[in-house]
């Protein structure tokens, strides 16, 4: 875990110097585990400044909301600092006006795997030096591994250090196993189409169409999503299997070359729909074919906006 | 009247409501909970964590997208039938069936009632089953309700270990259970204790005297944007809300319907008119729009806060906003600004 | 299979140069066959792929020219890293591969859109009806848009 | 069980009667539409009082919410005049004489006509919000009603000369001895013999006597937000000022939450509001 006291002090100094206006970063929750984005406008509102494993939430979806010259300072892992990164190469901000707090992320924990593992309402959640985690909940206390808890895209997590960040707190971290990814996405495929097919229904067809996927991604910033559009409609608009799987396809489809697997659709889904096995697909597809990670600098852009006569090879069928 | 309902009995009870009925109880969905029909052979699965259902049960009544017409060859409308076969919802907690006693005075009103609604609230019954122990998000006794309230059911069950105490409410609930042998008075002061001690245990969330009228004063104050700015303007809160009933309605020409879908205060698009103008433009104006109609504009229709504490709202919001924090937050509002 | 096959065929408007070809394409395309023309196989949007999935096609043809022959110069380099693309995700979800067939045209090319959709609609005929996708309630396949 | 004869959002089957430009620029048609059945036509003018609106439909484009142009006693048809917008207006933009079409409605209250009787009235109107206007002056000048009510002033304003709509109608009016018209466009044109600015300006210009009078002011947001408070500079009181609201309606019968204002719902408590209300509501216009 980083030192919180180190993040305060910098998150302190960006503001105190004027360096920018506002920093994002998290603010302990209203509920024992969920702690809220937060904007911290004044040194003294950093006191409340907190960062733990419990932070779900991509804070780069909210960059898109503030005008480009506004300088923001962000508290930044592995997977936002990419995220960040493809906005940039967007124009969604410039990078110049930005500055990155990086801290080299060891995962994300999925609340509702607490919830399942303790079988009752949790009081409260102390995380430990031996990645335990030390769950007070009604009956008693829990400990439990954290290696068990993590969210599945922070479990196969290549590239948990902030790889642009003009500063990082705390000590970098291995990079994680790309096979994992690799491997994830090759099982699925093992499977019957049959099988892929019914497993997609299953999962798509609980859907509710209550959009917290788009709102929670970064990369959909769209002023107008084409399930929004009426004219033409592009979809079926409600929750019939053609719309509901119409939006699943769509949405992920959307995201080529521009996801960088952070997962935040995922938790953000208040049905518990699995999102990541779809995305994780089109981003080994694009590692494969084009040699391409998202948000990995701030120059590339994704391959669907690079078109070169090179690629006249693959016309022959 | 009290009544002893078994639990080893329960399914055989619930096996014989079958043939008069459709029963929808709670039964498990991937990780949740959900009001299924049940089959041959079912399993009952009450959320011991949550208690409710993952979507409340208003989805029975008013799905979340249905067909109100189709479009017939020459240009005309067609009715689809409303729904009325009897069907019979078990295990219904107090908040979500107090809820559709709220939403029966949106639907079924003198000048207007909506058929599908009508057809659907008349044809079935609520059973439901108090929580003995109530759920950390869940704020029902605050807002008026509670974990044993009584309102739109027609009987509930109190957990009494080896058994469940059967208060029946109304006629209809009377002869469902008609079977039963009658509670000691005993036991039904064993469970009248046990139903007090549930209320005791929820702490008061937040205070709601005066609240109203703090909302109402305060339609410009900076606070709106405060409380709103983490959130995503998605559709959970309103989406899992039990009192929520807005829908768009929507021609679906390549199905040749017209449905109506759930939709929400929430989305960018819900208030966005043909001109570009849209009233709600912002997260600010949205989140104001869905607090005050909960705890003001509800109060002034039928007197009643239109939230029955069921917590879902602060429990899957993905930035975890707690509408109680929000509400907390509300008292410390001036209170003699004039309105604007 | 007895079921003709349903299939829906995007045709870049430059690709059949041709007038005999086109004329063939324009009115005497068989009536399994829906044909949508576009102006460039860029302009075919993937929802323009899900439409015809979900309506119920067994097969999409998407009918283009060959790169360094496109009338905008890129359209058909953009069209086909993505439509691949999403040919190849929506393998992953249930709709096979091969339903989804490019034909790329040279301008010298006469002859070949008939061999290739009979050919086409044969290797369909033999997988039989694709249901997974199909989830749009409409009669006829690619009738969503007719 | 048939629910045939309650159910609120299936359309009564219309035709399309006429169609025509009122406009010089396209943007504004009206539309007469007659009833398939006679049945629902007696139903329909049973329940019709001006100021109330329904909801067009065409299908596979959706509903769209206008308010009605045309007084009973013009005969059994229903008149609208349309500003072509979004996909549903421009779609009934398309249609032609002979077309079908669903309306439903008449919903909302209308204009309190009865509650106006002995009272002058100043009719105030901008832009394509006049058609419930011009459906309330046709109303008020049948013979059986115009005795009911003072004095009438109409000021009624557009942006340009080619906007105005109602052209023969409104002339004609200017030539009637029981009424006043006031005509404004927003800049000057050449051969225009009336006024020219804004229409809040013009009331002030007009100064029409508050003394037992009641004001009703429909037009753009803009309009009405300037003209409210010069009518109240002028003398009206809050409750003697009448405006109808909009808002975007998808069941019109208050269902679906969309045009909640406060604890009102612009279909079915509205869509017509007196000033003294206005002041209740929240101002999430």
């Amino acid at each position: 875990m980083p030192d919180l006291d180190a993040l305060k002090a910098e998150a302190k100094r960006l503001l105190d110097e004027g360096v920018v206006e506002m920093i994002i970063g998290f603010k302990a929750g209203d509920t024992p585990l969920h702690p809220q984005p937060a904007f911290f406008k004044t040194v003294e509102e950093i006191d409340r400044l907190v960062y733990n494993a419990l932070c779900q939430n991509n804070l780069a979806t909210y960059l898109t909301r503030f005008p480009k010259t506004q300088k923001i300072g962000m508290l930044v892992r592995g997977c936002e600092n990419r995220s960040v990164n493809a906005l940039v190469i967007e124009g969604q901000h410039p990078r110049d006006g930005l500055y990155l707090i990086g801290v080299p992320c060891e995962g994300i924990i999925d609340w509702r795997k607490i919830i399942e593992k303790t079988g009752e309402e949790v009081i409260s959640v102390f995380e430990q030096s031996d990645n335990t985690v030390l769950v007070e909940a009604k009956s008693g206390y829990f400990t439990l591994e954290k290696d068990t808890l993590l969210h599945e895209s922070c479990a196969r997590c290549i590239h948990p250090n902030p790889i642009s960040a003009d500063i990082v707190i705390g000590e970098l971290l291995p990079e994680g196993d790309p096979t994992l990814a690799r491997e994830q996405v090759a099982a699925f495929a093992d499977l019957s189409l049959q099988e892929r097919h019914a497993w997609f229904r299953q999962e798509a067809e609980r859907c509710i169409r209550c959009y917290a996927c788009r709102e929670a991604c970064p990369m959909c910033y769209c002023e107008e999503c084409f399930v929004d559009h009426v004219s033409p409609r592009w979809t079926e608009s409600g929750t019939t299997p053609a719309g509901m799987q119409g939006w699943h396809i769509v949405r992920a489809f959307h995201q080529t070359g521009r996801c960088t697997s952070c997962g935040a659709c995922e938790r953000a889904c208040p049905m518990d729909i699995k999102m990541t096995y779809l995305t994780e697909k089109l981003n080994q597809d694009m590692r494969q074919k084009y040699n391409f990670e998202a948000g990995m600098d701030t120059k590339t852009p994704p391959p669907f906006s690079t078109i070169t006569l090179d690629d006249k090879s693959r016309f022959i069928v | 009247m009290n009544l002893i309902l078994k639990k080893d009995d329960l399914n055989h009870q619930l096996n014989a409501w079958r043939q008069d009925y459709e029963v929808y109880a709670p039964q498990s969905l991937q990780n949740y909970t959900h009001f299924l029909p049940l089959q041959d052979g079912f399993e009952l699965a009450f959320d011991v964590k949550a208690h409710n259902t993952r979507i409340p049960p208003k989805a029975l009544f008013l799905p979340t997208s249905e067909a109100l017409l189709k479009f017939t060859r020459f240009g005309g409308y067609e009715q689809i039938p409303s729904e009325t076969s009897p069907r019979l919802i078990f295990g219904i907690r107090p908040c979500d069936a107090h809820a559709m006693t709220m939403l029966d005075t949106v639907f079924e009103q003198e000048r207007y009632t909506d058929p599908h609604w009508q057809a659907r609230r008349d044809a079935t019954l609520l059973v439901g089953l108090g929580c003995h122990e109530p759920c950390q998000t869940g704020f029902c006794t605050t807002v008026g309700s509670g974990p044993f309230n009584h309102a739109g059911l027609d009987a509930i069950l109190t957990d009494l270990g080896d058994i469940f105490l059967v208060e029946t409410l109304t006629e209809k609930g009377e002869g469902l259970f008609s079977q039963l042998e009658t509670a000691t008075e005993e036991q039904s002061a064993q469970a009248s204790v046990l139903q007090q001690a549930a209320a005791a245990s929820m702490p008061i969330a937040f205070e709601t005297e005066g609240l109203k009228e703090k909302l109402d004063q305060n339609f410009d104050n900076p606070y709106w944007e405060e409380i709103s700015r983490s959130c995503l303007s998605c559709g959970v809160c309103t989406f899992l809300c039990p009192t929520c009933f807005c829908f768009d309605i929507v021609d679906e020409a390549q199905r040749g319907e017209r449905v109506r879908n759930w939709d929400t205060c929430m989305f960018r698009t819900y208030s966005l008119e043909a001109s570009g103008h849209n009233p709600r433009p912002s997260r600010v104006e949205r989140t104001r729009q869905r607090l005050s109609h909960k705890y003001t504009y509800w109060v002034d229709q039928i007197n009643q806060i239109g939230c029955t504490g069921c917590g879902r709202c602060v429990r899957y919001c993905p930035v975890g906003l707690d509408i109680r924090a929000m509400l907390r937050k509300a008292h410390q509002l001036p209170s003699e600004v004039a309105h604007v | 299979m007895s079921e003709t096959p349903k299939l829906v065929l995007f045709q870049c408007q430059w690709c059949l140069f041709s007038p005999a070809d086109q004329e063939w394409v324009d009115s005497q395309l068989p009536a399994n066959i829906h044909l949508i023309k576009v102006p460039c196989t860029g302009r075919i949007n993937p929802l323009y792929l899900l439409n015809a999935v979900q309506g119920g096609a067994d097969g999409i043809m998407i009918s283009g020219c060959l790169p360094e022959q496109c009338h905008f110069k890129t359209g058909n380099i953009g069209a086909r890293r993505q439509l691949e693309e999403f040919s190849d995700y929506l393998s992953h979800i249930g709709y096979e591969k091969e339903r989804i067939r490019f034909l790329w045209l040279d301008l010298q090319d006469r002859g070949i859109i008939q061999k290739e959709l009979a050919a086409f609609e044969a290797q369909l005929e033999a997988f039989g009806p694709a249901h997974n996708l199909a989830t749009r309630a409409v009669e006829s396949a690619g009738g969503a848009n007719a | 069980m048939s629910n045939e004869a309650h159910n609120p959002y299936l359309p009564i089957p219309m035709h399309v009667l006429h169609a025509y430009y009122e406009s010089n620029d396209r943007s504004l048609k009206t539309l007469e539409l007659s009833f398939d059945d006679p049945q629902d036509a007696r139903e329909f003018f049973a329940a019709y009082n001006p100021g109330q609106f329904c909801l067009l439909s065409v299908i596979g484009k959706g509903e769209s919410a206008l308010g009605v142009a045309s007084a009973a006693w013009e005969g059994d048809f229903v008149r609208f005049t349309i500003q072509k917008m979004g996909s549903v207006t421009t779609a009934l933009h398309e249609l032609k004489p002979g077309d079908p079409i669903g309306i439903r409605g008449p919903l909302g209250n209308g204009f309190p006509l009865e509650a106006w009787k002995g009272k002058n009235l100043v009719i105030i109107g901008g832009g394509c919000a006049f058609s419930t206007l011009y459906a309330l002056t046709k109303h008020l000048h049948h013979p059986s009603n115009r005795g009911d009510y003072g004095k009438m002033t109409v000021i009624y304003g557009t942006r340009t000369s080619g906007l105005c709509m109602y052209k023969q109608d409104i002339a004609a009016w200017h030539q009637r001895d029981d009424m006043e018209v006031h005509q404004a466009i927003d800049v000057p044109e050449q051969d225009w013999l009336h006024h020219v600015g804004y229409v809040p300006d013009v009331v002030k210009e007009v100064k029409p006597s508050p003394v037992n009078s009641v004001a009703v002011v429909c037009g753009p947001p803009i309009m009405t937000k300037y003209t409210l408070p010069a009518l109240v500079e002028l003398g009206f009181t809050p409750e003697t000022i009448f405006t109808s609201l909009e808002k975007r309606m998808k069941c019109g019968v208050g269902k679906c939450g969309r045009c909640n204002l406060g604890p009102k719902y612009i279909c079915k408590d509205g869509p017509v509001f007196s000033l003294a209300d206005l002041n209740d509501l929240p101002a999430d216009l």
